[in-house]
């Protein structure tokens, strides 16, 4: 237990136009950071640590562990402060409101605004195995509490599984008529999740159905952005329930006059 | 039922040695004043403010005394004395004398039996604000209900109150349960207590009754906004022991680190000093209803862990009569203890444990203090995190109530709000997990925990039966505690300490033991 | 001694349910035979290599045989048959079978006593072989001494054998026990092995027999280093299960993932396929002394780990009769199980508790292999190691034996080098700091420990029931395991059993089932 | 347990004038990063990091985690590959050649080159009341495992304890005719140590015996570089044992010809 013996001298201002990490004070630019070097584990590989440090924008960069892993390989561990600042007023990001209703609301929307079923179809599609995501929308028994779109009343939701490919999920959703698509996609690395997200629209443009359709993408490395960047209708990521798809979708059908 | 086969003859021939070295301290108490006893009091009769040098009216009451009086007969006969003659109130009188505009060692003596009717309602007042705080915090268990299970208690050490107080409110929404402010670098060696709200502490924030207000008041709000009751802490130990733990009692913090055998040890105070000012600081922190934290853990600091584990028990020993004399039951005493085995001794996790719930079994109603690992923390965040998390994992094995949470950057630098906030999400998982762990699992007869409890607890009542028969002072010579040694002479503030003088008399101690006695 | 108080009726009643249901796929398994038992045959009577279009020659003597003869008839007794009419070796013959130079389908029969003996010292040879890796082992083994306390077991996945090497070597010297080299992804799914030493793995480097051998060699040396015998662990399951078992067999492989559940669930390879190769597949494992592991743990990243607890012991008891049947020893039987309870939850560290104790008295003998936390990783880092510490916690207390590491990371990628040694960091403070924990502590009679046990036994003992009375083939098709359908005649590979004729003959097969009856 | 998918397309070669981090392939640059913002948990304080990372020369980074602290203040955890690189090869320090000798071998040193008793004095000085660190060093019963030099046959070594003033430290290093100082600094907020340091090697000039001691400074956030830049002759840091230290003053009043 200590006490912070250093002297406060940043500014104690909050400049939302010049925002830099906080560690205790206002404006001091605290980070932490930790990295591998192919180097040995001497006061070279040491220095090494810091330059890099110094590189990346802190001021005086203090290696706070330095451990070897391997004769050639070193690990550290190192704390300093940033010059760097971030314009927080200026940033610019999609969002997407969520949230606004529990299940119950939404199934009254859909009674009183849809006045019919809708047809939901989901999958974890291409190569990926992982269905606990697009279950966790979709299950009628839901996940941490919120139940799953099986049980609203308004919707039929069909889960198709995984590692379905793109032709096959388009095909069941024209046979079944969808009017909401929902991609799970959880394996991101080779960018195969990318790949994989941009020819399902494809195939929909092709098949020209694209734009009769809700198509909504999900998974823990997927944000609303780069849904949008795909060309998808909406994107969400890990914390997101059935209710705030559902939502999503239901409204968008009636704003996009799809009822 | 003892998890740990404990003998209990031992422990209580401990009890019984600790008992006498307590009383044989309290004979030289009982005999002594100190200026700061003498500040509290005046504190206690409403004097309050400071001069045009910064300097307290207490203080300048009691250094008129001393340097003009007789100190030996107490703060209260002078000021009673003068408000018979003068017909103010004591801040009137004391504002006078730092006006320089009376001198109350010169009035005419009045009769003792009237000084003590004229001071008796303005004791009497101080008396009713500290028990309608006493209240108050009674009203919030209440409403919102005790904590269940350990709480989490972190600190916060900005040096300005006003960033203390978005740390504090922060931490209380990630979880915390009590925050400490952690005081200004060396103001424990200062023998007066700043004023005001403070912005510019030295590595810690200073403690002054207005930084106590500002910062009940944010926690207050926050506790109301969250439904729990955030507890304050804050640190009396030092020269001003009892006039800081009178300021709690008025602006109703609820903990108070109180311990001069921390401060012996640790500040080089003069043991004769801070022993008397122990005494009075206890008897309002019990008046107050103030839990008072012990600082045992120290001595693992500097000492081996494993090798001194019994001077901390015994230390707890005395500090509990010390507290029994003071009137202080044994649910407000917080004795301290620690998790300070090094990482790398094999089944250091089982001393741990030993030494835990042994000290959870001696001093079943005391919400002991355990803190976290700190000597054998280095740069290396990762495994701080799991040492800390290992910490978590005895506390909620052996059910210990005040839980200083350990930082993963404890070896690197203050906590950060991240760093206060990952400590305060590694114990929530931790405690939320194993809930019920402690009443689940029991020791083997005669195992590795049971036999190194056995064996601390035998080398304690040992080492009580020695420092018995050579006296605390000769024990606090010879370096027992944290291998520290300090004179009974050396030290700071010894020329501070007074012998009372036939007539002396306090009359707000007296008032306190009355009703403490009476209860 | 029971810490659980483990109703042991009901534990002798599951294995007889759970003896029942494998007995019943036993006989199912004994009519049939598939392209991986033959090629595995070849294997071992010495064919490797590969075509010029880098088919395996396995692979291409068993599909000639399988095209223009009776694979029903085994593939010994066609190579035998061409021996004694060639006079060449089995290396030979596939060899020109490759070059289209020789059909053994249409060669003169011989009398199988005579083919059965031409194979006879063929088969000694590589049994031979095997033979002399599991005494190396022991050797190593006598050498160094046996690992005390859970083997750290860590992997490796870079796609590249080489820069796997680099990394299996860093882990071991940081303390890791047990590397295993992840097979690159849809590996389990191919109907043939890779040939040679291989660089470009898709997330995971293929399991061929050249990388096996580098591997080992790499891990003999580190192990010389070190004074410590590293294992190497590799991945039977899925359409070679057998191939790739005689491949470590002849590598000194010692830990082989192993499961024809797994394969069912988790990658759609048909239910009979599977079950017939697996039955060899654990022969060859038990005849080298390799340790299988099973994939129960795989059932809690999909179901719940609460609710469905019941059926992860249920299909120990299966895999455990299975593994007999095999002739496959407890002490070789590393059955899965996993720490995947929600961390939100209350007191899920108490059922983590009663799971893997309940785990290690029902199966006392075995290798058990607990898996760590991987569902409810999240980005949190710092959180992340601390749920891995907590289900280190458990392995100590539990005694369990193959302790898979868990990584921070991993909700954000395959492991770095730095995470490896964080996490080797995290187990081997907590193993030795909690060394003799699991000997000190019982837990509470009829505590929450002790019902959860209870409670999960008896769902399993009813479970077993259930499947006794359908049938192992409709159990899987209702989706009773990770809440997953698979029918009986779906998924990959069914195209490749066949019916075994009269006079099928499995020469390698029947020479370690009467070695390893022997023993 | 997951697979790798990712592509290697790093150079595989290892350069050493081009250092990059390294995560479990060369040259892939991999890095962690971990810091607080004073803004809301939301889109923008999450777009904030990532665009804070791109300024210390993230590539692609990924905000793998992010978490409220409180209404405007949010906590976030990087991963990203970076650009920079640092020449090892050229990296220069100043090192110090050290834990040449054991105990034994350091008294049958003293004996045969020094040939007398050698004066030792440690102290904490200034306000730093931290002992453990000089205890370490000069303690008879030592520090893990490494006895401390009071042990030593051949070197009287007095340990004055914590918040000794400069000026004292000097006295007594005259008094008892020292021939090493030794000074443990352990707070360095406010670089207390600097001034500190500074100050004892000012008076010992003023006095003018800094050229007949060997005088050494040590505590967790010192190096031997720091400790030559101050006017030290050496520095120890962490894990640094009493052999390390009194190999390096008895070869040093060796070389000095102080003996
Ligand atoms: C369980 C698991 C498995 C199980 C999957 C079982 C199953 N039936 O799903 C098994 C064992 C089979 C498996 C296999 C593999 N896995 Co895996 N696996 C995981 C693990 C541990 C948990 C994933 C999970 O279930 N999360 C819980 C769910 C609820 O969260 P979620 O998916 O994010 O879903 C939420 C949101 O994202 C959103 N959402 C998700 N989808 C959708 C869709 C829509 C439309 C919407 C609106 C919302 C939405 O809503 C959900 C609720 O909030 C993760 C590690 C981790 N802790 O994240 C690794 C992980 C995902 N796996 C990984 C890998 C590499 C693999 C394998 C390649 C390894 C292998 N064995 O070969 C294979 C992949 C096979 C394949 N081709 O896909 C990597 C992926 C790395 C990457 N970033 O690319 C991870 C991160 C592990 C690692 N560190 O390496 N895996
Ligand atoms: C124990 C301790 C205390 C004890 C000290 C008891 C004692 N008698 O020493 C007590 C409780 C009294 C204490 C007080 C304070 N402490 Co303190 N304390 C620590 C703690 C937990 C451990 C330090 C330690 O003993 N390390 C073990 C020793 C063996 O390691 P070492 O000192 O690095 O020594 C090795 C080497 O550095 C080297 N070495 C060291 N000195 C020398 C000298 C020479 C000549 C040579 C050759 C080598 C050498 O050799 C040693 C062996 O390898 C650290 C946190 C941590 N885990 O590091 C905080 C820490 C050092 N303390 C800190 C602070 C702020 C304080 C206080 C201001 C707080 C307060 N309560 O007021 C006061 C300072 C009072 C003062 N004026 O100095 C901060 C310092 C921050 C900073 N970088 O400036 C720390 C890092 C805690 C924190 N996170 O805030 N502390
Ligand atoms: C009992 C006790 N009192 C007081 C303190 C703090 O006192 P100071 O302000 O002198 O650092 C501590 C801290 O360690 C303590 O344990
Ligand atoms: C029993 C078993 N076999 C095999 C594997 C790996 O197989 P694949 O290479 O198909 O991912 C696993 C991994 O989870 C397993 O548990």
């Amino acid at each position: 237990m200590g006490y912070s013996l250093e002297e406060k001298k940043y500014s104690k201002i909050l400049d939302l136009t010049k925002v830099k990490p906080y560690g205790d004070t206002l404006n001091d630019g605290k980070v932490q950071i930790s990295f591998t070097l192919p180097v040995p584990l001497n006061e070279k590989g040491e220095a090494c640590a810091k330059e890099l440090a110094l590189k990346m924008g802190l001021t005086d960069p203090l290696v706070a562990h330095a451990k070897a892993l391997d004769d050639e390989f070193s690990f550290y561990i190192v704390y300093g402060n940033i010059i760097h600042t971030v314009n927080y007023q200026e940033m610019h990001v999609e969002t997407l409101e969520t949230n606004k209703l529990e299940m119950h609301e939404i199934e009254d929307y859909i009674k009183t605004h849809i006045k019919r079923e809708i047809i939901v179809l989901g999958a974890s599609t291409g190569s990926d195995a992982h269905t606990v995501g697009i279950d966790a929308i979709m299950n009628m028994k839901g996940y941490a509490g919120h139940y799953g779109l099986e049980r609203y009343q308004g919707i039929r939701a069909y889960n198709l599984g995984s590692q379905v490919e793109n032709e096959v999920f388009v095909q069941k959703a024209i046979e079944l008529n969808a009017d909401v698509l929902l991609v799970s996609q959880t394996v991101t690395q080779k960018d195969i999740h990318i790949n994989n997200l941009t020819n399902l629209i494809e195939i929909l443009e092709a098949e020209g159905i694209r734009k009769d359709l809700i198509v909504i993408c999900g998974g823990p490395r997927i944000s609303h952005e780069l849904a949008k960047e795909l060309g998808y209708d909406a994107g969400f990521g890990v914390k997101k329930f059935a209710e705030d798809v559902a939502y999503f979708f239901t409204t968008e059908l009636v704003k996009r006059n799809l009822v | 039922m003892s998890k740990l086969n404990l003998n209990w003859d031992i422990v209580k021939e401990a009890r019984i040695h600790a008992k006498n070295i307590a009383k044989d301290v309290q004979k030289f108490i009982d005999l002594h004043t100190t200026v700061s006893v003498e500040r509290t009091v005046c504190r206690l009769l409403g004097i309050d403010g400071i001069n045009d040098f910064d300097i307290p009216l207490p203080n300048v009451v009691v250094d008129h005394v001393k340097e003009n009086g007789n100190l030996g007969l107490g703060i209260c006969y002078y000021i009673g004395n003068a408000m018979l003659e003068t017909g103010l109130s004591p801040q009137e009188i004391a504002e006078k004398i730092a006006a320089l505009e009376i001198d109350i060692t010169k009035l005419p003596k009045n009769d003792i039996a009237n000084i003590k009717a004229v001071l008796q309602p303005v004791v009497g007042q101080s008396l009713a604000i500290i028990k309608a705080n006493r209240k108050k915090r009674q009203e919030y268990y209440v409403k919102y209900g005790k904590k269940v299970g350990p709480e989490i208690y972190v600190i916060v050490a900005t040096g300005n109150i006003y960033e203390d107080i978005t740390q504090a409110v922060a931490a209380s929404k990630q979880g915390a349960d009590i925050i400490a402010v952690i005081r200004s670098t060396g103001q424990s060696l200062l023998d007066f207590v700043p004023y005001g709200a403070t912005t510019e502490g030295f590595g810690g924030t200073y403690a002054t009754q207005k930084n106590f207000k500002l910062m009940r008041k944010a926690l207050d709000d926050v506790s109301e906004e969250l439904g729990r009751y955030i507890k304050l802490v804050n640190y009396a130990s030092g020269l001003c022991m009892p006039e800081i733990s009178a300021m709690g009692a008025l602006e109703r913090l609820d903990v108070m680190l109180n311990d001069s055998l921390y401060g012996i040890l640790f500040r080089d105070i003069n043991m004769k000093r801070t022993f008397v000012d122990q005494y009075f600081s206890r008897i309002i922190n019990s008046y107050a209803g103030i839990i008072i934290n012990t600082g045992e853990d120290n001595y693992l600091t500097t000492s081996d862990a494993i090798e001194e584990a019994h001077t901390v028990l015994s230390s707890q020993f005395i500090n509990e009569q010390f507290a029994l004399l003071a009137y202080l039951p044994e649910e407000l005493q917080g004795l301290g203890h620690a998790f300070e085995i090094n990482p790398e001794i094999e089944n250091g996790f089982l001393y741990e444990l030993a030494q835990a719930q042994m000290a959870r079994e001696i001093f079943p109603k005391a919400p002991l203090k355990y803190m976290p690992p700190t000597k054998f923390k280095t740069g290396n965040i990762f495994k701080g995190h799991i040492q800390d998390a290992l910490f978590n994992v005895i506390t909620i094995m052996t059910n210990q109530k005040i839980h200083l949470l350990g930082m993963l950057t404890e070896a690197i630098h203050t906590p950060f709000m991240s760093d206060r906030a990952l400590a305060i999400e590694n114990a929530s998982y931790i405690f939320k997990t194993m809930k019920d762990i402690s009443g689940e699992i029991t020791y083997k007869a005669d195992g590795i925990v049971q036999k190194r409890a056995s064996d601390v607890l035998v080398k304690a009542n040992n080492l009580l039966a020695e420092i018995e028969s050579i006296g605390m002072f000769e024990t606090l010579e010879k370096g027992v505690f944290a291998r520290i040694k300090r004179p009974a002479n050396g030290g700071k503030g010894l020329e501070n300490v007074f012998q009372k003088e036939q007539g002396y008399f306090n009359l707000v101690q007296e008032a306190m033991i009355a009703e403490l006695k009476g209860v």
